[in-house]
Parts: structure tokens; sequence; C-alpha cells
């Protein structure tokens, strides 16, 4: 699983490297470049949905911290974008250990409306809050890096395209490790069963806590790549359409993997300016996908294509198990 | 002073409104365990057959809550035993995914049929002002503010002392034993869910006719709903009315004494506070099981 | 031995629980009237076997014939309104709601009101407890007290057949004797009963015939009295 | 307070613990000491407390009264985790593990207290790091051979058989390298074969692999082949204590267990 | 195995994505309107409106003798969604020209993309000032600015009602912000004292809270800022409390739907707009039997909007002679379009203006203008 889930994540990032040399449409490089985003986003969430076990709902809290702090940063203290983006991760982790302290001693449905309500708070409060957030004007206009001044519209684009890369590769440099590091280990040992965690000595509330602050710090990532790419930021990016795509993403890819995030971004944002071709039908299919995923993909896409993966494995080789992927496995 | 009492009455009615609009999420919420964020959808719905049954067929206000009660009744069955089922007892994320697909669907596909300009719904009762000293009401608020009452009564009177609410109970506290009673569960759970689609629907009917149908308005719903439903904890009939009211007054008073473009800022603030320190809602009795 | 045609027949009853199989191959019967106690060690298969009689489980292969007609697999509440009825382990009782309506819920099937009104006063004239408590909720009754209150719900709905599942688990001896002497009482007025029992002595002391169940299949068969003295027996409790 | 002082220390060592919920006492006033060494055997009809009284020694529930001493440590109400960090490791009576994983991952999940890094060295990590990691996974297929398992490395938990399981669980519990081991109806579910299988496997973890086991379990056979000492519980009280073979014999629990023959 | 089938999936998407949709024959202009969501109603309006337009020019021969394309994506008013509008109609649909995105933070977001592809992109609604100060010389607005409006009739308001203290309401967007600061600073200038500023929030259906603050604030008229929903529950509420002092605003209020919606209340209420249906004139007329018959209602300001702005456009592209953007930048610079509001010009900075509002008054369920007026440019003021 691990070898097999490290080799596909290189072979991505090889394609998706290798993506803006041989296309050279802007359109398709943009929406390359919200995949990459949504990819970063997912993962962030993921964190968080796949690995603590908890349903997020105010995970656009992070992605609105992080945005608004790589705005104000850039137009306000002047910073470079390579300084900007970094503290916007920063500045989300620290909001995310306060927010998970609080939220992550509830469960289930408590847990979902608690996340809704911060996320929500800080939307209003980035509505109103003139002096700081500009309020319902929003923050227009963030500093683009100066080196793109003089450069082409395409140049621009591929520029984006490899910084969003840069930021989706340190996502998963991160959450690969964390994933399958003791820590890791640890948060899903809670996921899966509390008790049997604490029976072996693991304090279910700090891995909680720990994927939480990762994901908050991914997604203030991501959020500051917005700022600067969009170039502008309103307390929208707080609100529910945000949290409906990322969670749809994850749970179509497949939570619980790193890979299924990724196919989840690539597929709902594709999917998203494909259906732009039935004009006021769009949304509505959207909806009607996103049930028919639930009733006919309930574990996400990975799991489907694990489960393939098994029956046919289970078949011709039942009785030769491979352990090559355990290694110590001989006496 | 007189402002106190006013932004006190104000908040009482909207309160009262706020429950009503919540009673149908506590109930599939606290009873089947679904979270239903197609809640302001149905909610939405119910306003928009309303407005389809009053102002463009021309029924009677009352004939057409009938008729409204009825189909949404045959939509909430359907929902359930279509899409809902299949995702019984699979936790709550299939059902948080299944019912935002929905919202997304229902609003979108009712925004392409009835478009998207607000509706009217021919109302019930004038509208004529109304004074109690200091305070202003009108006959049609205070009417609403009755038939919350009604339909809160006879919701908690339906779940109370019907076979059909004492098998709702029944099947939610153990459904094993239930099935050995001889309950067909399976038809418990669509008809619970159904009441609550009957339950959000009449308040979009109701409340419409006060202010008017907005297709895109149903996610705004749900959330006030999910509000008061914390507040009050889940599945309480009586935690939804208190929930209801204490949001309606601290909106009024946040609004009247601190700013009114922040007035929705404080039903969040209540939530997390109440989840902190009582995180099973203010009215619940969480029974210590040996 | 059994009786000429048994109202209850079970027939080479397998079930298992996603791969897990749990019982493999149970073959019983019971005829009308009689008391007959499934014996057997913790995990053995008794209470998977009183689930699948009455519709909580279906069955991956076997029979179960009920009076002549064939219920394998039958949803429960088909099965209860047939004339079984499953007062299962840990008694199950509605905890918030009131005895009156743990009662009522129990005659669920009931076609009138004055029906359950009826089988409710004979209820309360069994258990005289349960009246005094009626509108207490049924989470704050004593176990004994939950115990009774489980079987008369029960015997709301006229079964034929009674299933009882481990009716004297966590009661105290003499509770435990009490609630056996109702359950004769409830035998000698006709309704035929089925249980499952830890207490050996208990479940032997009012049975006619026992089956040891062990591994999910039917390892010793017979009467009562013989049993008791069979060492099989005390080793599948005592090793 | 100063008394066994001469004596040697017993490595678990409980006394007067009672839990009351409601108004039901669960579990009164149980004394017992576990010594090193040690397999001991706690057994009693259902509902007699035994798994009440090993969620109190374990941390999963705060006793009314009393006091737990593990190693010289009071323990009384610390969390579980604390508590098996201490080296006091239990499994649980319905089935507990880490169902969607495969056997391999949840023996190398127990290895969690092992393998213990900051989260720096995490997403950085050093020699150390992926060394601890590597004695982890060898650990891991130790523990998932010696328990019978190898063929099973990269089974997913849920297809198990019930035996397996069973195994599994131990396993998960051996992780952790505990110095004892508290086991909760681990061979529920078994047929006798498969029992006394399990039994020897229990018995030569003892030294080799744990210092003392602390055993519930239902299957007598079982109980009588491995435990050197048995307590026998009845309604939340202690009804014996003694070797196997005395207690099998005493009317008292063989009343408990079958029941008085009524006259 | 799974890496091979992702490959797949990624080469499908990018084959897909890559298809170029419009035909060559035809002149693309892209439209970018929120079509869903919270101000899709008002979105659709300002469609239907560009509709309008494009048809009736395609039947007389169209542009540089092309019929035009329009190509309308939805942007949701999201700064997100419009700028992945926009990129679609630049890049696949290849659009010569931009309009639209409606709020103003949605277009903010999209003049950068417009700008560092050099497609003129213009406006016909986005009202928060700063946006034709932002330098970009590929955007226009042919619109009113809040500030505009504000100082076209705060005097006429002042005079014609006598007041003195007047209390502000406005939605909690960036318009209703704008809105409710541009005639507080007008009306401020003319004498006139602020007794209560409140903003409530798009979608809120009680408003008594803030009808309470207004019956104790002491004014003899309020200021409102809101659209055809909030709108029409205020004034509603407004009315059923009893609070009896002049209502004036802005706001699609000079609409059928406004009067239908509010009823009664909406009796004797003014509204500063852009465009109002019965404006006198001949083009105007004509303009409103056309829209009529396709839509079934009356144009509003916002379906004037969507008219006017393609048909600027499109006559700039003529002019320009060719699809190239700094030719029709040029064309854009030269407008003078009479629109059915009167004269559409365009000041170095590419504000509107020329063009005439009406302050209306609502009688007997009909909007009576009561005065039009000429929208002077920005500079010329002070």
């Amino acid at each position: 699983m691990m070898i097999l889930e490290r080799n596909t994540l290189l072979i991505m990032a090889v394609l998706a490297a290798l993506f803006p040399l041989l296309v050279g449409n802007q359109y398709a490089l943009h929406i390359g470049i919200m995949v990459l985003f949504y990819a970063v986003l997912a993962t962030s969430l993921n964190l968080i949905v796949g690995y603590v076990g908890e349903f997020s709902l105010g995970h656009t809290a992070f992605l609105g911290l992080g945005a608004y702090a790589a705005a104000l940063l850039s137009l306000r203290m002047g910073l470079p974008i390579w300084a900007t983006i970094p503290l916007a991760g920063v500045i989300s982790a620290l909001f995310g250990a306060a927010i998970g302290a609080i939220t992550l001693r509830l469960r289930g449905p408590y847990f979902v409306i608690i996340t809704l309500a911060f996320a929500e708070v800080l939307r209003i409060i980035a509505n109103n809050w003139m002096g700081l957030t500009n309020g319902p004007m929003g923050l227009s206009g963030v500093v683009q890096p100066a080196l793109l001044a003089d450069a082409s519209p395409l140049a621009a684009k591929r520029f984006y395209f490899y910084l969003a890369l840069a930021i989706a590769v340190v996502a998963l440099y991160l959450a690969y490790r964390f994933v399958y590091s003791n820590n890791g280990r640890a948060a899903v040992t809670v996921r899966e069963n509390r008790y049997v965690a604490q029976s072996v000595g693991i304090q279910p509330f700090a891995y909680a806590m720990r994927a939480f602050v990762l994901g908050a710090f991914l997604a203030g990532l991501a959020g500051g790549f917005y700022a600067h790419y969009i170039t502008f930021v309103g307390a929208n990016v707080f609100g529910f359409a945000f949290m409906v795509s990322m969670i749809i993403m994850v749970l179509i890819g497949g939570k619980g993997t790193l890979v299924g995030p990724l196919v989840g971004a690539l597929l709902i944002t594709v999917l998203n300016e494909y259906l732009r071709e039935f004009q006021e039908l769009r949304m509505s299919l959207f909806g009607l996908i996103v049930i028919g995923v639930v009733l006919f993909l309930p574990n996400g896409l990975m799991g489907f294509l694990n489960l393939r993966r098994e029956r046919r494995r289970a078949t011709p080789a039942a009785a030769a198990e491979s352990h090559a992927e355990a290694p110590g496995g001989s006496a | 002073m007189d402002m106190l009492l006013q932004f006190v009455a104000n908040g009482l009615v909207s309160g009262s409104f706020y429950a009503l609009s919540a009673l149908g999420l506590t109930l599939i919420f606290g009873l089947m365990r679904v979270v239903n964020f197609a809640h302001g959808e149905f909610y939405m719905l119910g306003g928009v057959l309303g407005w389809f049954v009053t102002t463009y067929l021309g029924l009677n206000f009352f004939v057409g809550l009938v008729v409204v009660v009825v189909a949404m009744a045959a939509f909430g069955w359907l929902v359930d035993r279509f899409l809902i089922e299949r995702v019984r007892d699979q936790g709550e994320e299939p059902s948080i995914l299944l019912t935002i697909g929905l919202s997304i669907f229902l609003t979108n596909s009712a925004l392409l049929v009835v478009g998207t300009a607000p509706l009217n719904i021919a109302g019930a009762v004038p509208n004529a002002p109304v004074f109690l000293g200091p305070v202003v009401l009108t006959q049609m608020r205070l009417f609403a503010v009755a038939a919350c009452a009604v339909l809160i009564l006879a919701a908690y009177l339906l779940i109370r002392h019907t076979r059909l609410g004492r098998a709702m109970r029944a099947t939610f506290q153990d459904p094993m034993a239930a099935r050995l009673a001889g309950i067909k569960t399976a038809y418990v759970y669509a008809s619970t869910f159904a009441l609550g689609t009957v339950l959000a629907a009449s308040s979009g009917m109701l409340l419409g006719s006060i202010y008017s149908v907005q297709v895109s308005g149903g996610g705004l719903i749900s959330l006030k709903a999910f509000v008061v439903v914390i507040l009050g904890g889940m599945g309480s009939f009586a935690g939804a009315i208190v929930g209801g009211l204490i949001l309606g007054l601290a909106e009024a008073l946040w609004g009247g004494y601190v700013s009114s473009g922040t007035v929705d800022v404080i039903g969040f603030l209540i939530v997390i506070l109440t989840l902190i320190f009582k995180p099973y809602g203010l009215f619940s009795t969480q029974v210590e099981r040996a | 031995m059994s009786a000429s045609t048994p109202l209850l027949q079970v027939s080479g009853l397998h079930v298992a629980y996603g791969k897990i199989a749990a019982l493999h191959g149970i073959d019983m019967e019971v005829a009308a009237g009689e008391i007959v106690a499934l014996i057997g060690a913790n995990g053995a298969g008794k209470s998977t076997t009183l689930r699948t009689i009455s519709g909580l489980l279906k069955p991956s292969r076997g029979s179960i014939t009920w009076d002549g007609r064939e219920i394998a697999g039958m949803d429960a509440e088909r099965i209860v309104a047939a004339g079984i009825a499953h007062c299962p382990e840990e008694r199950h009782i509605w905890p918030a709601m009131t005895v009156r309506e743990n009662l009522m819920l129990g005659g669920y099937l009931c076609t009138s009101r004055a029906q359950v009104e009826q089988r409710m006063e004979q209820a309360f004239q069994r258990f005289p407890r349960l009246r005094e408590r009626d509108r207490q909720m049924a989470g704050t009754l004593s176990g004994g007290e939950q115990q009774m209150l489980a079987i008369a719900r029960a015997l709301m709905s006229e079964p034929r057949l009674l299933i009882l599942d481990e009716p004297s688990l966590g009661l105290s001896p003499k509770m435990a004797d009490e609630v056996f002497d109702v359950v004769r009482e409830i035998n000698a007025r006709g309704v035929t009963v089925l249980v499952v029992e830890q207490n050996v002595h208990n479940a032997l002391d009012i049975a006619s015939r026992a089956y040891v169940v062990e591994t999910g299949v039917i390892s010793t068969h017979a009467d009562a009295a013989s049993l008791l003295e069979n060492p099989e027996v005390l080793s599948a409790y005592l090793g | 307070m100063s008394e066994v002082q001469n004596f040697p220390t017993p490595m678990l060592s409980v006394r007067g613990l009672c839990k009351t919920f409601g108004g039901l006492k669960a579990v009164q006033d149980i004394d017992l000491d576990v010594n090193s060494g040690e397999v001991f055997g706690l057994i009693g009809p259902n509902g007699a407390g035994k798994t009440t009284c090993f969620n109190l020694i374990t941390g999963f529930y705060t006793p009314t009264a009393g006091r737990v001493t593990f190693q010289g440590h009071d323990i009384t109400g610390h969390s579980p985790y604390r508590i098996a960090r201490r080296g006091l490791v239990r499994s649980f009576q319905k089935t507990n593990v880490l169902k969607a994983l495969s056997v391999f991952e949840n023996v190398l999940a127990g290895h969690y207290l092992s393998t213990r890094q900051t989260l720096l060295a995490t997403f950085f990590p050093h020699a150390g790091v992926s060394r601890a990691e590597r004695e982890a996974r060898d650990s891991a297929a130790r523990i998932v051979e010696l328990m019978g398992l190898a063929a099973r490395m990269d089974t997913p938990a849920f297809r198990l058989s019930c035996g397996e399981l069973r195994l599994l669980e131990v396993a998960v519990a051996l992780a952790a390298k505990p110095a004892l081991l508290m086991l909760d109806e681990p061979a529920a579910g078994l047929n006798s074969q498969e029992a006394m299988r399990f039994g020897s496997i229990l018995k030569s973890l003892r030294r080799s692999e744990v210092e003392s086991i602390v055993l519930v379990e239902h299957n007598m056979s079982l109980v009588m082949e491995v435990c050197d000492r048995v307590m026998v519980m009845h309604f939340g009280s202690k009804l014996a204590e003694g070797r196997p073979e005395q207690v099998k014999n005493d009317p008292q629990v063989i009343e408990a267990y079958l029941g008085r023959a009524r006259a | 195995m799974r890496p091979l089938a992702l490959t797949r999936i990624m080469l499908a998407a990018t084959a897909l994505l890559s298809l170029s949709a419009h035909a060559q024959d035809s002149l693309p202009i892209g439209l970018i309107q929120p079509l869903t969501g919270s101000v899709a109603y008002n979105g659709t309006a300002a469609a239907h409106g560009a509709e309008l337009a494009v048809k009736q020019r395609n039947a007389n021969g169209g542009v540089l003798g092309k019929p035009v394309e329009m190509i309308t994506e939805d942007g949701q008013c999201s700064p997100a969604d419009s700028v992945n509008a926009a990129e679609k109609l630049i890049q696949r649909d290849e659009v010569v020209a931009l309009v639209g995105a409606f709020c103003s933070s949605a277009t903010s977001a999209v003049m950068p993309v417009a700008q560092k592809y050099k497609i003129p992109f213009l406006t016909g609604v986005s009202s928060e000032a700063s946006l034709t100060e932002a330098g970009n010389p590929y955007f226009f607005r042919s619109a009113e600015t809040d500030a505009l409006l504000g100082s076209a009739f705060s005097k006429l308001i002042v005079d014609n009602l006598g007041l003195e203290k007047v209390a502000y309401i406005g939605v909690n967007d960036d318009w209703g912000r704008g809105s409710v600061k541009a005639f507080e600073q007008e009306l401020s200038g003319h004498g006139v004292e602020t007794v209560m500023t409140e903003y409530f929030n798009h979608g809120s259906s009680d408003f008594y809270t803030l009808l309470t603050k207004l019956r104790n604030s002491g004014a003899d008229g309020v200021f409102v800022a809101a659209e055809t929903q909030d709108g029409s529950t205020l004034v509603k509420q407004l009315k059923q409390f009893g609070i009896d002092m002049d209502v004036f605003g802005v706001g699609s209020w000079a609409t059928s739907d406004f009067i239908d919606l509010t009823g009664d209340a909406a009796e004797g209420i003014y509204a500063a707009v852009p465009y109002v249906s019965n404006l006198p004139g001949e083009r105007n007329e004509r303009f409103v039997k056309d829209y009529t018959e396709a839509y079934g209602q009356a144009p509003g300001k916002y379906g004037a909007a969507g008219y006017n702005a393609l048909n600027i456009m499109m006559a700039a592209i003529e002019r320009a002679g060719s699809s190239d953007a700094e030719a029709i930048v040029d064309g854009l610079k030269q407008t003078d379009y009479e629109a059915p509001n009167g004269r559409y010009r365009f000041t170095a900075k590419g504000q509107g203006y020329g063009f005439q509002a009406a302050l209306v008054q609502i009688q007997n369920g009909k909007t009576d203008v009561v005065a039009t007026t000429a929208i002077a440019a920005p500079d010329a003021g002070n």
C-alpha cells in the first residue's frame, strides 16, 4: 500500500510537471492550476476526514484565514509571495491549534456543526471588520510577483502552475510522511478504534490535534496561493461553496488514501468545467452526480479500485499471499 | 424601555418562527441521526409549492396548505425509501453528502422551473398592525405565532400519543425490539422522514406568506435551523422551542444594541459556547447506562 | 420423544455474520405445549439460533417450519404476526418510554384499541408490580421488573411460542426464581416456550427437554432430567 | 499503610475497588494481587462484574472507591493511555481490532510506544527514526509469526476467522510490549480445539514476551490449563480465590455457575 | 496498474479541455453573470437584456458582417468562479470581448485576467467606485457609481421631501455599503443630519429589530439600499410597523416585480434608479416593447444594463473594424451610444456618463418619474 501509493504519487507529480510543457492552451493550464489548488485543499481536509475520522464542515476557516493572511501581508506589509504563502500556512496552523483544542472534544454531528459555526463566525467577521478586511468590498489587487511584470500571459500561467505544483508537492510530502509515520498510524488507530488506541498507549486527542493542525497549515498554504493567483480575497473564501467542493472531492476520490483526494480534485474540477456545456442544467446535474456517487461508490473511487484490485488478487493467488510490501516477513 | 420591550417582542416572534422552521430538522436529526442538509430546501419547496397552489392556481391558503402537506409527505417518503434507506446505518458522512447533493439538485432544479424571482404567497389573514402598549405586532404575525404553536403541538401529540408516534420512538430507541414487536421499521423510518419533510415544508409555506419565498434561500434556513437544534438538543421538541426563542431573542438584542450587520454571528457564538460547556444541548438529559 | 407434528422444526440451519459462520447446521424441534431449553457455553450459538427463528437474522441455509409453514428468512414483523414472540437477551425494553407505552407497543399488531386494553389488563393482573409503575419510564425499573416488563411485552402479541433469551441474566437468585415461576405459569396456560439460559439448573428445572449447543451445532439432546446427570453438560460449562 | 514492605511486592495490587452505576453496585470491594511471573484468572458467571473490574484497573472507568497500584505506582483513575505507557496493556471482550487494516498493519499500530517521535522528525526523518521504524516492522512481523498468523500477514482484519481475530487481538496488545497483559475473554467463540491451541500460545508468552497475564475467561478448561491462580466473582464481589482445582471444586462456585438445584 | 489508468484519465481530461467550442464565422463575445446563487434573480435579468441586444443586432446584420455569438457563463458572483468563467471564455471560446461579472468583487477579480490577456472588459452593473480607479486600460463601466447617483439626486430629494434627519439602511455588501456612504456624504453636504446607519444581511427575513431602532431614531426620512427581495420585505414590514416616514433609496425598486411583491406598502416611496421602464422617449418605448415580448415583463435596471452593455460593446467592435483588442478599446473610448435612457460616453478612465437616471415615486402601483437628470462625468462635479 505504502509503496504503491508513493509510486502513484511520484508518477502523478511527473505527469503534472510535464503538463505545462505539453499543453500550451492557457485555459487548460488554468484548470490545471485550479486542480492543484483543490488537490492541496482536499489533501488537507482528508487529513481530518480520512485520518482523524471526524467530518469537518468548517475547513474553509483555514482556507479563508490563509487567503486573508497572504492578502494582508502582501497589501499592508509589502511582503513578497515567497514569504506570504508560508506565513499564511503558519497563521492558519495557529488558528487550527486554537480551534482544534475546542472542537476536537466533540464527536459526530456535534463536531460537524461546531466546525461549521467557526467558519461562519470567521466569515461574518471578515465581512464586517472594515478596518482590517475592507468588509464586503474585499481586498483586491493582491500583488503579483515582480518577475511576472513583463511576462507573457502564458509564462505567467506556467509560473503559477509550477508554484501550485510546488505547494502540492510540499503538501503531499508532509501528508505522506505524516500518514506513513508513527503519527499517522496513531491517528488511524484512533479513527478505527479509540479503545484499542488507548490500550496501546495512544492519547487520542493528541493525534487528532496533530492531524488537525497539519490540515489547517496545508489549507492555509492553499489559501495563500489563492490570494495571489485570483488577486482578490473576499469573505466568500469562508463560504460553504468551497466546503462543498472540498468534501465532495475527498469523498468521491476516497477518504483515508493520499491518492483519492487528488483524483477527486481532478475529477470534480474538470467535471465542473465540463458541465458548463449544459448551461442552466449544470448545478442540477452536479447534485445528481453527487447523489449517485454516494449511492454507487460508497467508498469513493479509490475504495472501488482497491476492492477490485483485492478481488483480482484474491482469485488467482489466494494461496500465495505476497509479502513483498511487508519487510521483515521472513523468519 | 419601550425599545427593550419591542426588541423582546420581536425576538419572541422571530424565535417562534425559528422554532417552527427547525422542527423538521430536529425530528430527522434527533430520531434518525440523519444530518439533513436539504432541510432548507424542503422548507423552500414548501414555499414554492405554496406559491403555486395559492397565487398560481388560486386555491384558498388552507386548502393549499393541505395540498402542500400531502405532496411533500409523499416526496419525503420517496426520498427516504430511495435515498436515505440506502445509506442507513453507515454513519453520518454518507447521509451528509447525500443530503448536500440533494440540496444542490433541489435548489437548482427549482431555479430552473420557477425562475429566480421572489414569490408571493397569498396570505391567510390581513396584515394590519396590532398595538400592545408600546409594542407593535401585526395580525399576520400573531396568526403565524399561533400557527407555530398549533403545528408544534400537533407534531408533539402525534409523536407522544399515536400508534405511529410510539412506533417511531420505539424504533429509534431500539430498532431490534421494535422489529420484535411487529413494527415495520422501514415504514417507520420513511414516515419519520416524511413527517420531518412536511414540518419543514409547512413552515416554509406559512413563513413564506409573511415574508416571501426565494428559491435560493434554503441554505440560510438550514444554518439557522442547525443553530436552533444544537441549542435545544437534538430530537427534543421542547428544546427546539426554547432554542428558537433563545436565538430569536439573542439576535433581536444583538441587532438592537450591538449591530444589525453582524446579527448572524450571535447564533454561532452561542452554538460554540453551548457545545463547549453543555455538549449535548441545553436540555438533553444524557442517561448513563450501566 | 418428539410430538407427532412439531410446532416448530429447525433443520440444517446455517447462519454467518459476514464471512464468519456462527451456526453450522442446527437441527431441533419444539412441540406444542413444551418448554424446551437451549444450553451451552458463551458464544456457542444459542442466541444466534433464537434470533434466526424470530427473523432478526437471515439464515444462509436450512429451513425453519412453523406450524407447517416455512418461515426461514421472513421479516421479523411477519413472524411476530404468525405467533412467535421473542424476548431478547438484555431485555431491550424501551427505556425512555413508560411501562404502559412499552406494553402498548407489544400489542402493536392488535386490531383494536379495546384488544390492547384487554391484554394490558391481563398483563397487569399477571404482574401487579407493573401496574403500580405504569406511568414510570421503563428505564427506571429494577432489573427484575425490567425482565417482567420484557416478558409482559412479548405476551402482548398473544404468541403461541414464547422465546426467552437469558431471562435470569443479572438477576439475584430470588428474582430469577420469580421469573421462572412466571414462565411456568405462562406455559401452563398453553404457551409453548423455548428458552436459552445460562443457569443450567434453572433451565433444566423448568424445561422438559434440552438441546446442548456447542460451536454452532447441537452436540447433545435429551430429557432435562437425564441431562442434569450428564458429565458432558458440566464440562461444557466448567471445562 | 506500610504493611507489605517485607514481602515481594505484587506487580499489580488492587485494594477495595468499588464501582456503582446509578444505584447498581457493579463491583464491590475487590482486593486482588497479581505477582510477577503469574497467570491469573478472573472468572464468574455472566454479569458478575469481571469486565467492569478490567475497565476500572485499566482506566476506562473511574472507580467509585479503591486503589490500583501497578509496579509501585498508584494508577487509580489515570487515563488508559497513561496506564498503557506504564506497561499495563489489555484486550477487549468484543473483538477490538482495526478492522479495515491488515494483520501486519494492526500489529505495527500496536508498536506506537516504541516509535514515538516528534513532528519535526516525522517530516524530516533522521537515521534514528528509520531505525526505530525498521525495528518496529521487524518486531511486528515476529509477533505475527509468534501468534501463528504469518500466513495472514496482509489479510485485512475483517476477513479473519473468529479464532484468528482473537490471536490478532493478543498480538496487538503484545506489540505495545506490556509487562502485564490483561485479556478479556480471549477465547470466546473458539471451539475446544482452538481454545487449547490458544492456551498453549498464551503459556509460551509468559516470560518470553510478558511478565504476567491476567485473564477473564469463560472457557473453564482453558482457565484450568493456563492459570496459576484464579479468582471467582459473583454479583460484583469476590466469591473465592485460589488454585484452579481448589476453586473448581468449591460448592459455592459450582452453585454460582450452575444455579441451585431446587428442592 | 493504477498509475496507468490515471494517466489515461488525465489525458482524456486534457483532450476534453482543449476542445475549441465555437465556429469561426461568428464573432464571439463573453458574458459572465450570476445565474445561480443568491443574486441569480438580478443576474438573469442582465443576461436577458444582453441576449435581446445581440438578437436585435444579428437581425440587422451583426457586427463586421458576422453574426455575434454571445457565450454566457455562470460566475455565481464569486471571484473564483468568475475567474474560471473568464479563463474559459477567453481561452476556449476565444471571445474578443468580455461583459459582466455583476458583483463588484467578481468584476474586480476578473479585471486582472482581462488585462493580462488584453481583452476589453465592460461592466454594466458593478458600482464600486474604485474599479475605474485601478488604471486598467481594458476596463470600462457603463453604469453609474454610487457616488454619481448620489450627487445626481440628493439635492432634489432634500428639497422635495424637506428632510432634516435621515436614517440609512443598507444591505451588508459592497454595493449596499457603497450606496449608503455615497448618499450620506452627499446629503450631509446639504445639511442633513445622519441619525442612524445600519446594515442588514442579504436574505434577512425579519427587520423588526432594525425598524424598532429606526422608529426611535427620530429620523424624518429613511434611505434604503436594497435589492428587490430584501427591499420588498423591508418596506412591507416598515408599513406594518406603523412607521410613517419618507422612504427613498436605491435598488431595483422601479419594477413590476417589486411592486407586485410589496403591494400597497410600496405606495409613495422614492427610488433613484439609472433606468425605469416608463422613461419618456420613443427609443425606450421600443426597447420596453421588445423586452416585454421576449420575457413577459417590462425591463428593470438590470435588464437595461445588460442591453446597454452589449450594445456599447458591439458598437465599439464595429467602430474598431476588427476584433483587435487595442482597436476595440479605442472604439469603446469613442462611444457615443443612444440608449433607451440617454446617451452614454466614457471618461478617460473608462467611467460612463451622460446617460439619464431617474427619481421615481411609486403611485397607484405605477412608477411615476419625478425627475430625470443626466449622470455627470465624475471629474466634472468637483
